[in-house]
Formats: structure tokens, C-alpha cells, sequence
């Protein structure tokens, strides 16, 4: 009998904190009212697991890989003179492009060769959604949060950094010359950007007082962007160099060692390695607008209710992530010691000079 | 030579009903009396009739001859009036090449390659020999060809002259070595068609009877167990036949051995002097080291001129009564109408 | 700080052994002991055509390179020994499908000196056209090839849609994109009426715009910059003693030119300078290409300024043959009365002419009686700057391989032909 | 003259990034595109484009010259009522080589180039096959044209475009053979045999063979002056 007792508890609890969007109010009290689908809607719109599952976490990244895949070439094509993907759906244009890469993927064979360490081979890709999607618990959008800490933002910059020991291992696991070169390369590349990254987060912490995304969005009356612009240039370099994007695509440089760490995969293994930067650049992104740009304050619109914030740093995430495909035509591939001589000395030094400045800040009182 | 758009040419008489080249088969061919010359090879249009080792032949003539009667109107051999003796000529001497070593005086090189030097002639047939002395015929363009030892000295068998020739004649002005059958067919050549005239300096050689190389060298093997690939040099001199080996040892025995293995085109050839060529060479009548030349056209007498102006050669005097000798000498052994 | 190098027992990996590497076995234990490996970049290679080069790596930097080019080896000419004199001119466009009117014309330069054809004026000035159209146009493919190398994508569509132009320009002026076959000996094949030219003639300025955003974007771009300079040096000694040729040498700063040095087709008539740098790096070598094709595209307005009238085949081809249509401005009708029999008379002739990529040699050997050629020799220039190619890797890091590759404008069909 | 040096001090790296992106942005608002989506849109190509080649049967005289002349032996000669042009499209090149060959412009350029074939030996297009164009399926409806005045724009407009091109023939210099020297003439009577339009007769008239040409009936082709084998014929022109 216990295990209806635990229901019924846990139905209270989730009634208890829902989302309300007086938009669609009607259809959930309607829906309420049905006996065993009152209890999935009840989760379903339970904040913690709405934070998760929909707006800032799976929802939100389904529809940045799909949006971004898509503007991404287009974007490439329009500059390079050229049309970008366009049979797939004509009267779209091509929009479901990506839709028919992961199809494709999906039902690829997953070739795993004879000398790569196989349970690694083909684990490790499935174990790199750890540290990725780790962070998404402590993003909160609004009131719509998973996890609520005051050291949400020290979390979610450790969970990053654990990314790059994953591809090492995926680039170690598969065995080959150029897998190989490109993990050690990625181990570079992470020496590079992580140092000024952190620093330049620190800056930011540091001129808020406190680690707290709320206590940090409450503050920005002015986005952070404008109190300490350097810290926002050195952290938009670390996102380049941290998802490896054009003037930074030195481990999967595809002229020299096709594709690096992941050139021995395939299938499915391969559209899930492939999404991970696409991912790993909508964390960034989700932290950069968080620190700069006011996370979600803006014009809070009353029918949506608790989605209208979460809804407006899902688009400030995005609008940052469509002007970095914009790197991709525009720039070259830097050398690897040059990418490694910019990070830690000119962007190392731009970190310490935002670090100075957000104390100045923090001491001036300005922010309170 | 304005353009005509009818024309005709003259049909030889056909004894039998089949095509020409049948008729030259059964006249000439079975009855024993072709020389092996080729001629007929130089002017087939359809190059059906093969000249090797072995009898003239055209493998299914009956298919593929056109019937154009070309090698009937130019065999020597076609209703045959033997010529003999000495013929006309305009001088006779005896020389010795100094540029080249040859069978006696290496004249019939030395007249070639002035020749061509002159520009009388822009390629010459010559005839050289294989390491068992199986003649094989040269197309010489240049002065230095000629300086290869194999090319010069007489080889005394059958060799695919003729046909050669119609590759060339096209293009170039020929010259020509050869026995006096094959002089009497350049002539008919000549009679025959005017591209013919392209062959400028026929030289003939003074000539016994000529061989099937394999029964020559069978008969060599055999009787005389002399294997030519040793051979170094062969020759002729007063009716001795002499083979000189690489070991310096020599062999020599009378000519008349070779009876049984003679041709049947040649025991009916009264013509010892190459009597149609521009020029006759040989041995016969001069002194050691010179070939003797019987100059019987006003070409071969300019190209004479130039070699002795050059001073390529010495002059020396020549007994034309010894070659008278040996014409009359043919005309008993070879009788014609033959005897069985 | 002294490196050390324990003794260990070192073989070199199992799979170098079954491929055929144009390197003895020692030297392969010989980089193994001294625990330098062996990369093979290439011969299926993104970034490298179909040559395979053997890298002998030190950590990152390349100790030495060793080329195994002859993956795309034609036998070019082999094949035109037995090829009619006029049937070799498709086959010698081949090695370099973008360059071809300078390969069609070094072969039929060497055709028309040894029957000292003389050409007419009007067919000098648009052979000389289209030689300078497929100069910009490999100039170009070369310059997006570099541009892909180092990553840079909008680098390699810029010049190949500039390209389009000149497709544009040789399709309306010969009938086919690239390989037009339309150099022959006595001229060309047809004549090319005033709408294509001035067609031509706007098409260089609009060229020369376009490049404008290929520059900024591009040739300009720091980070391209940062990629090329200081990068695969050859000092002016090493490029003379490697026997580097065209543009690369050029960038080394020796001023040698051959349409300036041979001054052949009406070259000479027009005034253009060569291009020269002298750093000798591969930014330096890119950038002598860039400022060749503006060269080129004032050479082609002042030939399209001064072009005489006039038929565009020579009158010594109709002579004592009985051609079909004896009409000098159009080929049609009488290409096989001409050239069918076509016999060289005995002897060898020699040309050499610019290409592209550099010095273009051709050698005609004939034997004076038959329709072919007894020997053709051609060397072309990726041949002859492999050498200082494989040279100036050295010393670098291994990811600049590309850019050098890429700085060279290596072409492996060109090089092997 | 001289490639000019370029300065690497910060200053021109930053008016570099600056250029470089504003290039980057000025082209994705308003691209320069020069792409033809090609099977709803054809490129117009000039009436001399070297297409598909089209034969027209009776202005050819079967001189085989379009067979001696191909460098890739591309194409056979088929014996229909006379020997007439087959192409193999696996071998040729499409240099054309035949078509300026053609003293009779029997061989037609067309600007047809995106040819399918099926299996390998469709490839072989023979005569009958090559005299009418092949089925042409055509799904484009805008023709766009390269127009050059200030700068490139690509003119498209709303007209299906006749891939077969009109070609006026070469007016040709008549020729037929002659006898010029009969006294080289053997009688092998080859001549005739090899004459597609058996324009030379042969007859046997007393003792003689007697050949003659017919004048109107000699196409010129010059197939006998070449198997001739004692250089009797050549071709004379038609005065």
C-alpha cells in the first residue's frame, strides 16, 4: 500500500511547484482532472524537471542543434557566395537539413576497428553527455531551476572543464595516427583557453560578490558586458577555443588530420560526438548571457508567465551562438603554438586587467 | 599532266581460265622456271604474293587476287627469251674501294653510298645476313649504315629485295642490288608503271646461280659439315667455292658439287652479266682486292666519275674477254630449252 | 638542454613493411632509434594531392621529407609516341586541366618551329589571351587550394567563383570550359568576333572587383597572415640551387620571367613588369601569384585594346595541300586536309614556355618519315620545383606542411604528367 | 616591380580583423551569389559550345576523315547502304575534332552536355541513334545568362532555350579525283572497289581494262587517291 502513499506524496509535491503559464492554465486544470495524466502533467511542469527537460535543458538544446546546424551553413554559404543546403525540403529551403544528418547517423553503421580499445571505443562518446549536460541542472531561468545554489556558476565552470579529458580519452581510445595527434592537440588547446577562461569568470564573480546567478542577474541592472567588457572578449575567445570553432579548429583540423580525436568513428557514435560541441557551445553561451547580459531580466511578457525569462535567456543564448558561426567564414586556422602563445600571453594578461578592473568595481560599491 | 577521267591499260594474254595469278602459277611457278626475283611480290597492290625461304606463293589467291594481270606483264619468267653474253656497255674497268672492305673490292658499297652522297638516291636496299648468313634486306638511308660489317659482301641465297622496294618507292628514289633476274624485273618494273622510274641506280652482280638458303646450308652441314655460324667469309674464285672460318681455317670445293641443289629458275638463266643493270660487279676478270665493272648506263658512268674525281677508289684495268669466257660458259651449262 | 637517447631495442611499426616506400629500410630504423617517427601524409590525404610524403617527424617539427610523387603518372609521353602530331594536343592539356592553353601552346610552339609556321598577328594576340585567362584561372585554383589548406573556406569559394568567370570568357570564346584544344599548329581554330572580347574585357574589371573582398577577407586576413608568413623560407641561393622555377622562384627574388626572357606570341609587344619579392616565405610566394593576375589582367586589356584584324590561320598550311575550305578565319571543314598528315621533318626542337606554375619544357624528337613523334619530352614546373618544395619543409612544424603545400600550388597530375 | 611589405604592428592587425569581418557581414546581408540551381535553372551557353554531336546522313560522303582524325578512337565506321559514323561516348573527349574534320558539316555541335547513358554499351551511339537528338527531359524553366555591364548580374529569364543549334554548313571547295598520271595505272582496278560512291567503273573491253570516273558522281572524298598503290589519282578541284 505504501507504494500509492509515495505517489500520492509525490504528486502533492509536484503540485506544489509548477510552472504556471496562464496561457495554456486552462488545458493543464483541465488535464489535472484526468486521473493518470494529471500525474504526467504534474511532472511535466514540476520546475525542476521543466528546467531539465524542456526550456533550459533537452528542449532547449533539440532546438539549438537543429536551428544551429541549419544557420550555421547557411550562414557559411550566403558569405561564401554559394546557396547552402536546399533539396532537402525546396520549399524550406532546406530546413530539416540537420533533421536528415541525425537520420542519417541514426541509422549508419557503427564501424568500431580491429585495433581501437573497443569498450572505450564505443562507451566514451555516451559518457562525454556527463560533464556536458551536468551543467544544465544548475542553470536556473527565472524561477524555473533545477538545483539552486549560490556556487551555481563555480559548478558549472568546473563541469566544463572536465569536457576536454573525455575527448583525450575518445582520441586515445580509437587508436590511430591522427586520432592520436588530435587528442594531444586537444589537451593543448584546453592548457590554452582554460586559465584565462576561469580568470576572466572570476572577474565576473568577483565584481558581483557572489556566485549566485540570482544575486548576479539581479545586479545587472547594466549588463556585465559594459561594467567589464575585457572579461566579456576573453571569455568569448575561451568559447571559440573551448568548442574548437573556426580560428581555433586546431584538434579537428580536417586539412591535416581529418577530423582529429573522431576520425575513426561512425554512425550514431559519430552524430553524438559531433553534437557534443554544438552542446558544449550552448552551455557556454547560456553562461556567457547569464554573466553578460543579464541572464533573463528583460520585458517580462504576463501571459507566459514563469516562461517569459526563461524564454528570453533561451534567445539571448541563441543570438550569441549565430554571431559566433559567423568565425567560421571569416577566419583561417591558426597554428597550434600560435593558438597556445595567444592564450597564455595576451589573453592571459587581458584576464588579469578585467580581474583589476572587476575589483574596482566590487570596491567602488557601484554594484552594492 | 592534265586530268583524264578515262584511261586503260593493257591486258596480258590469259592462257588459263583462272585469274592471273593462276596463270602465272601454272606458267611460270610449276614449270620450274621462276627465278625467285620477286618482282610479282613488288607489284601486287593486295602484297598477297610471299617471297621467303621456300617457292613463290599466294596463300588463297582465289579469293583475294584482283585479277589485275600486274605480275604476269612484269614477270622476267612470262613467255622467256633468255638473255645472254656480254651486252652493250659504255666502259669496263676494274677498281678498289678505299672507305670500304668488301667481298672483293667493295664496289657495290662504295657505288651505293656515292650515290646516295650525290643525292641520286635517297635509300638503298642492301642485303645483310643474320648470325647464320641468312640474308636479311636493309633499307639503308645513311653513309654511316653502311660501314656495318654484316651489310656488305655477297651472301649467295635468295633474298626479299623487291618487295621492299614498293615500301619505299612512294616517296623516295631507290637504288638496287641484285642478280640479273632481278635486273630484268626492275626493267619490266620500269615498263610497267612510271612510278617505277623512282628507282634511280640498279646495280646488277655477276651471277652462276643463286640458293635457297636452307637447302645451301643444309648441303653445307652435311656434306661438308661446315656450320656457317662460324663462318666468316664466303666466296667464289675461278669455279671454287671457299668458305673462310673464325678459326682462320678454310674449305673450299669445286662449284659443280652444288648441281643437285641448284634452282630450277636458275638452270634455265643464260644472263651471267646482269646484262639490264646500270652496272655489273663482280670478280670475275680482275686482280686480287678489285671487283671488276662493266658501266652499261650513263648514270652509273657520272656516279663512276664522282667516286674517282673523289678519289674514293683506285682505278685498275679489267680482261673482258675472261668474263666473255664465262658468259659462253652459262650459255652451254644452261641450255635452253632445257635438256630433261 | 642535451637530449638523451637510451639504446632501446627500437623496430619500426609492422604496417611500414607490406607498403612500398621509396625509402631504404635502415633509414627507417635509423628515425626510429633516434625516436623521430615517420608520418606518411598522403597519397589519400585531405591535405595533400595524390603524392605521398614520407615526414620524418621530430616531436612537431619536420627533420626531413621525402617525396613518392607518380600516383597520377600518365605516361604522357609515352602515349604521344604513338599519337598523330595533331592527336597529342588533348593529351598534352591533361597534365594541368586549368593551365591548358600554356600546355597547348609549348607543344605547338615546338610544332610551328620545327616547320617554321608563321603565325598571324590576330591569332598571336588571342592565343596570348587565353594564356593569360588560364594564368589567372590557376592562379586562382591555386590560391583557394592554399586557402582550404589553412581552413580558411570563404578563401576557397571566392576564387573558384571568380574562376567561373573565366570559364565564362573561354566557353564563349572557344566553346568548352578549360580544356579547349583550340591552339593549333598555324593559329587557332577559330576566330573570336568583337561581342566576345569586349565580353572578356569586362569581365577583367569585374574580376578585379571581386578579388577586392577575396583580399580583405583573405589574402589581408591577419590570422592568414599570422598562417603564411616567415613560414617555408628559400633564400635566393637555395631556390637557384634547388632549381625552383615560375612564380616560386620569383618570390625568392630572382627577376627571370620566360615570356619576358623568349618573348614569344606578342609578349614583347605589350608593356608588363614581373613580379618579384623577396623574402622568399610562403606569403611572400602567395602574393607574387596575386599580384601576377593583376598583371595578367592588364596584359589582356592591352591586347584587347591593340588587337590587329586579320585571319587567324596561316597561310603556309593551305599550300600544297588540297584542303576542303581554305576560309582563314575558320578551321571547319579542313582540320584533317591539314593536319592529318602532318610529318616533322628529322630532328629535334625545343621550346619552353611560362606556364602558370613556371617553366614549361617541351622537346619534340622526329624521325622525319612517320605521322608521329619518335620521342616527346615535357617537363612541367611541378616537377622541377618538387625539389625546393621538399627542401623548404624542412625545419618546419608539422602543421604547416599545408600551408606550404598549399603556398607551392603543388599539383601532383601536373608534376607526375 | 616590387611586391610591397607588409607591416605586422598591432595597428594594421586590428584594421585587418576589422576589414575582414565587415566583408564577412557585408556579404551575408547582400551576397554576391553566382549560383545556378541547375536542374530548375539552365546556364545560356554560346551557339559554339562543343555538346553532343549530331549526324546528318545525306550530306555525308563516308570520307572517314571524322574516324582517322579522332585522338581518343572514339569513333567506328558502320556499314549501313554505305560506311557512315558511330560515336563511342565512353571514349570521346568531345574535342570536336570530327566536327571540324567534316568537310560537308555532316557533324553537328549541340549544347546538349549533361548526357545520361544506362549501362556502358548504350554508350555506344549508333548512326541511326545520332541523326535526331536523344529524348531530352527538361525540367528547367529560367535561362540564366552572365551579363557584365558595372558588375556581373545573372540575368535570369523565364525561357527554355533550344539546346539544337543551327549550324550553316562550310561552303566547300568541290573536289573529284582524276587520273593525272595513267601510265602508272596497273589495272588493280582498288580504286573502285574502295569508292563509297562508286563513281569509277571498271570494264574489260578487248585486251584493255578500261576504268572511268564519273565526274558528278565523285563526292571527292579521296579515299582512292589514298589506296591507289602507284600514286595514278588525285583529287582535282572542281573549276
Amino acid at each position: 500500500m505504501e507504494m500509492l502513499e509515495v505517489l500520492v506524496e509525490m504528486f502533492e509535491m509536484f503540485k506544489s511547484n509548477m510552472v504556471n503559464i496562464p496561457l495554456i492554465q486552462p488545458v493543464i486544470d483541465a488535464l489535472m482532472n484526468i486521473p493518470i495524466v494529471n500525474y504526467i502533467v504534474a511532472l511535466v511542469l514540476w520546475k525542476p524537471f521543466f528546467a531539465i527537460a524542456i526550456l533550459p535543458g533537452l528542449g532547449g538544446i533539440m532546438i539549438v542543434l537543429l536551428l544551429m546546424v541549419y544557420w550555421e551553413r547557411k550562414l557559411t554559404a550566403r558569405i561564401q557566395w554559394r546557396v547552402g543546403p536546399l533539396e532537402v525540403f525546396r520549399p524550406l529551403r532546406g530546413l530539416i537539413q540537420p533533421l536528415a544528418d541525425g537520420f542519417r547517423y541514426f541509422f549508419q553503421e557503427v564501424i568500431v576497428h580491429v585495433d581501437s580499445h573497443r569498450p572505450y571505443f564505443v562507451q566514451l562518446p555516451i559518457l562525454t553527455f556527463i560533464p556536458v549536460l551536468l551543467p544544465i541542472l544548475f542553470i536556473p531561468a527565472g524561477e524555473i531551476v533545477a538545483i539552486r545554489s549560490s556556487y551555481a556558476i563555480q559548478i558549472i565552470v568546473a563541469l566544463i572543464a572536465l569536457i576536454p579529458i573525455t575527448i583525450i580519452a575518445i582520441g586515445w581510445a580509437s587508436n590511430s595516427r591522427f586520432a592520436y595527434i588530435g587528442s594531444v592537440r586537444e589537451a593543448m588547446m584546453y592548457f590554452a583557453y582554460e586559465v584565462p577562461f576561469v580568470i576572466a569568470v572570476l572577474a565576473m564573480i568577483l565584481m558581483y560578490g557572489s556566485g549566485d546567478p540570482y544575486v548576479i542577474v539581479e545586479k545587472q541592472s547594466v549588463p556585465g558586458v559594459i561594467m567589464n567588457p575585457i572579461a566579456f572578449l576573453v571569455f568569448f575567445i575561451a568559447t571559440l577555443m573551448a568548442t574548437s570553432r573556426l580560428p581555433f579548429e586546431i584538434p579537428e583540423a580536417d586539412q591535416e588530420i581529418a577530423f582529429g580525436p573522431f576520425v575513426e568513428y561512425s554512425g550514431i557514435l559519430f552524430g553524438i560526438v559531433m553534437t557534443l560541441a554544438y552542446e558544449k557551445l550552448y552551455i557556454m553561451c547560456l553562461l556567457m548571457s547569464i554573466l553578460f547580459f543579464g541572464g533573463w531580466n528583460g520585458i517580462s511578457i504576463p501571459l507566459l508567465g514563469d516562461l517569459s525569462p526563461a524564454i528570453w535567456l533561451f534567445v539571448k543564448a541563441v543570438v550569441v551562438m549565430l554571431i559566433v558561426a559567423l568565425a567560421r567564414s571569416i577566419y583561417p586556422r591558426f597554428r597550434l603554438d600560435q593558438a597556445l602563445k595567444l592564450g597564455w600571453t595576451s589573453m592571459l594578461l587581458i584576464s588579469l586587467v578585467s580581474l583589476a578592473l572587476a575589483i574596482v568595481i566590487r570596491l567602488s560599491g557601484w554594484l552594492g | 599532266m592534265e586530268a583524264i577521267y578515262k584511261w586503260s591499260v593493257e591486258l596480258p594474254k590469259r592462257i588459263h581460265k583462272a585469274k592471273y595469278f593462276g596463270n602465272l602459277e601454272a606458267e611460270v611457278i610449276d614449270k620450274g622456271l621462276c627465278s625467285h626475283c620477286g618482282t610479282c611480290a613488288a607489284i601486287c597492290p593486295v602484297d598477297g604474293i610471299i617471297v621467303e625461304d621456300k617457292p613463290i606463293e599466294f596463300p588463297n589467291w582465289k579469293r583475294d587476287c584482283v585479277n589485275c594481270g600486274a605480275c604476269v606483264r612484269v614477270c622476267p619468267r612470262w613467255d622467256y627469251k633468255p638473255l645472254n653474253g656480254i651486252g652493250e656497255y659504255i666502259e669496263v674497268l676494274s677498281a678498289k674501294s678505299k672507305r670500304f672492305k668488301g667481298q672483293d673490292g667493295a664496289m657495290v658499297t662504295e657505288i651505293m653510298a656515292s650515290a646516295l652522297e650525290m643525292g641520286v638516291i635517297d635509300r638503298a636496299v642492301f642485303v645483310g645476313r643474320d648470325e647464320n648468313w641468312k640474308p636479311v634486306t636493309a633499307i639503308v638511308k645513311d653513309v654511316e649504315q653502311l660501314l656495318e660489317e654484316t651489310i656488305r659482301g655477297t651472301k649467295y641465297s635468295f633474298a626479299d629485295v623487291m618487295p621492299r622496294i614498293k615500301e619505299l618507292i612512294k616517296d623516295y628514289k631507290v637504288g638496287v642490288v641484285g642478280t640479273p633476274c632481278m635486273m630484268s624485273g626492275v626493267r619490266r618494273l620500269q615498263k610497267e608503271s612510271e612510278i617505277f622510274e623512282n628507282i634511280k641506280l640498279a646495280i646488277g652482280l655477276f651471277c652462276t646461280e643463286n640458293f635457297y638458303h636452307w637447302q645451301l646450308h643444309e648441303f653445307l652441314l652435311k656434306e661438308k659439315n661446315v656450320d656457317m655460324k662460324d663462318a666468316v667469309k664466303t666466296d667464289i674464285k675461278k669455279g671454287k667455292f671457299i668458305v673462310k672460318l673464325r678459326d682462320g681455317s678454310k674449305v673450299s670445293f669445286p662449284v659443280k658439287e652444288f648441281d643437285p641443289i641448284i634452282p630450277s629458275g636458275c638452270e634455265v638463266c643464260q644472263d651471267f652479266s646482269a646484262v639490264e643493270s646500270d652496272v655489273s660487279v663482280g670478280s670475275v676478270g680482275s686482280k686480287g682486292g678489285y671487283s671488276s665493272l662493266i658501266v652499261r648506263q650513263e648514270n652509273a658512268k657520272e656516279i663512276l666519275d664522282y667516286i674517282f674525281e673523289k678519289g674514293y677508289a683506285e682505278r685498275g684495268d679489267m680482261s673482258i674477254d675472261a668474263v666473255q669466257k664465262l658468259c659462253d660458259f652459262k650459255i652451254k651449262i644452261h641450255p635452253y630449252p632445257p635438256k630433261h | 638542454m642535451k637530449e638523451i637517447s637510451i639504446d632501446v631495442p627500437v623496430e619500426p611499426p609492422a604496417e611500414l613493411k607490406p607498403l612500398f616506400i621509396p625509402i631504404p629500410p635502415e633509414y627507417v630504423e635509423d628515425a626510429y632509434k633516434k625516436d623521430e617517427y615517420l608520418v606518411l601524409v598522403g597519397p589519400q590525404h585531405p591535405g595533400s594531392g595524390h603524392m605521398r610524403i614520407i615526414v620524418r617527424v621530430d616531436g612537431d617539427v619536420i627533420v626531413d621529407a621525402i617525396p613518392d610523387p607518380g600516383y597520377v603518372h600518365r605516361s604522357m609521353e609515352k602515349l604521344a609516341e604513338n599519337r598523330l602530331y595533331i592527336q597529342n594536343i588533348p593529351l598534352f592539356e591533361r597534365p594541368a586541366i586549368m593551365d591548358n592553353a600554356n600546355f597547348n601552346l609549348g607543344y605547338i610552339r615546338a610544332i610551328e618551329e620545327a616547320l617554321d609556321i608563321e603565325v598571324p598577328e590576330r591569332a598571336k594576340y588571342l592565343r596570348m589571351i587565353m594564356a593569360e585567362l588560364c594564368r589567372i584561372g590557376t592562379h586562382l585554383y591555386d590560391a583557394a587550394i592554399l586557402a582550404v589548406f589553412i581552413g580558411h573556406t570563404t578563401g576557397f569559394m571566392y576564387p573558384f567563383a571568380i574562376r567561373e568567370l573565366i570559364c565564362e570568357c573561354l566557353v564563349k570564346m572557344t566553346g568548352v570550359r578549360f580544356t579547349s584544344s583550340f591552339i593549333i599548329p598555324g593559329g587557332i581554330r577559330r576566330d573570336a568576333d568583337n561581342s566576345v572580347l569586349d565580353f572578356v574585357k569586362k569581365a577583367t574589371f569585374e574580376i578585379e572587383r571581386r578579388l577586392k573582398n577575396f583580399e580583405k577577407i583573405f589574402i589581408k586576413n591577419p590570422a592568414t597572415i599570422a598562417r603564411l608568413k616567415d613560414v617555408g623560407v628559400l633564400s635566393k641561393e637555395e631556390a637557384i640551387k634547388y632549381g625552383v622555377v615560375g612564380p616560386f622562384l620569383r618570390a625568392s627574388g630572382v627577376e627571370y620571367d620566360v615570356r619576358k626572357v623568349e618573348g614569344y606570341e606578342a609578349y614583347d609587344e605589350l608593356d608588363w613588369e614581373i613580379v618579384v619579392a623577396d623574402e622568399g616565405d610562403g606569403y611572400s610566394r602567395f602574393l607574387v601569384r596575386v599580384n601576377e593576375i593583376n598583371q595578367s589582367l592588364n596584359i589582356i586589356r592591352q591586347a584587347i585594346g591593340r588587337i590587329p584584324e586579320g585571319d587567324v590561320i596561316s597561310q603556309d598550311l593551305f599550300e600544297n595541300v588540297n584542303a576542303n575550305t581554305k576560309n582563314p578565319k575558320d578551321i571547319r571543314g579542313a582540320f584533317y586536309d591539314l593536319f592529318a598528315n602532318l610529318k616533322l621533318p628529322l630532328g629535334e626542337t625545343t621550346t619552353l614556355t611560362e606556364a602558370a606554375r613556371g617553366l614549361l619544357l617541351y622537346t619534340i624528337i622526329s624521325d622525319g618519315e612517320s605521322n608521329v613523334p619518335y620521342r616527346v619530352r615535357i617537363v612541367s614546373p611541378g616537377w622541377l620545383y618538387l625539389r625546393g618544395f621538399m627542401e623548404s619543409l624542412r625545419g618546419e612544424r608539422l602543421a604547416d606542411l599545408q600551408a606550404i603545400y598549399g603556398s607551392f600550388g603543388y599539383f601532383p597530375p601536373e608534376a607526375d604528367r | 616591380m616590387k611586391v610591397e611589405k607588409v607591416e605586422i604592428d598591432p595597428i594594421s592587425r586590428i584594421i585587418g580583423h576589422i576589414n575582414a569581418i565587415s566583408v564577412g557581414v557585408k556579404q551575408a546581408i547582400k551576397p554576391e551569389r553566382i549560383t545556378v540551381e541547375y536542374p530548375r535553372e539552365r546556364r545560356k551557353l554560346p551557339d559554339n559550345f562543343r555538346g553532343l554531336i549530331l549526324f546528318e546522313k545525306d550530306r555525308c560522303i563516308s570520307c572517314f576523315r571524322c574516324a582517322f582524325i579522332c585522338p581518343a578512337n572514339a569513333i567506328q565506321m558502320e556499314l549501313y547502304d554505305n560506311y557512315y559514323p558511330s560515336i563511342d561516348y565512353s571514349k570521346c573527349i568531345l574535342c570536336h575534332f570530327c566536327v571540324d574534320s567534316c568537310p560537308t558539316t555532316a557533324l553537328k555541335q549541340t549544347k546538349i552536355h549533361d548526357v545520361a547513358f544506362r549501362d556502358l554499351d548504350e554508350m555506344v551511339v549508333h548512326t541511326d541513334e545520332m541523326i535526331n537528338p536523344p529524348k531530352l527531359v527538361r525540367e528547367d524553366k529560367i535561362t540564366v545568362e552572365y551579363k557584365i555591364d558595372r558588375e556581373l548580374i545573372l540575368e535570369r529569364r523565364k525561357e527554355v532555350e533550344n539546346l539544337i543549334v543551327d549550324v550553316e554548313p562550310v561552303e566547300r571547295i568541290g573536289y573529284h579525283s582524276a587520273c593525272v598520271n595513267p601510265q602508272n595505272c596497273i589495272g588493280c582496278a582498288l580504286c573502285a572497289r574502295v569508292c563509297p560512291a562508286n563513281a569509277i567503273s571498271v570494264k574489260t573491253e578487248d585486251e584493255k581494262r578500261v576504268l572511268s570516273i564519273d565526274v558528278d558522281k565523285c563526292t571527292g572524298c579521296g579515299l582512292c587517291v589514298r589506296e591507289c598503290p602507284t600514286k595514278t589519282l588525285s583529287l582535282v578541284e572542281v573549276v
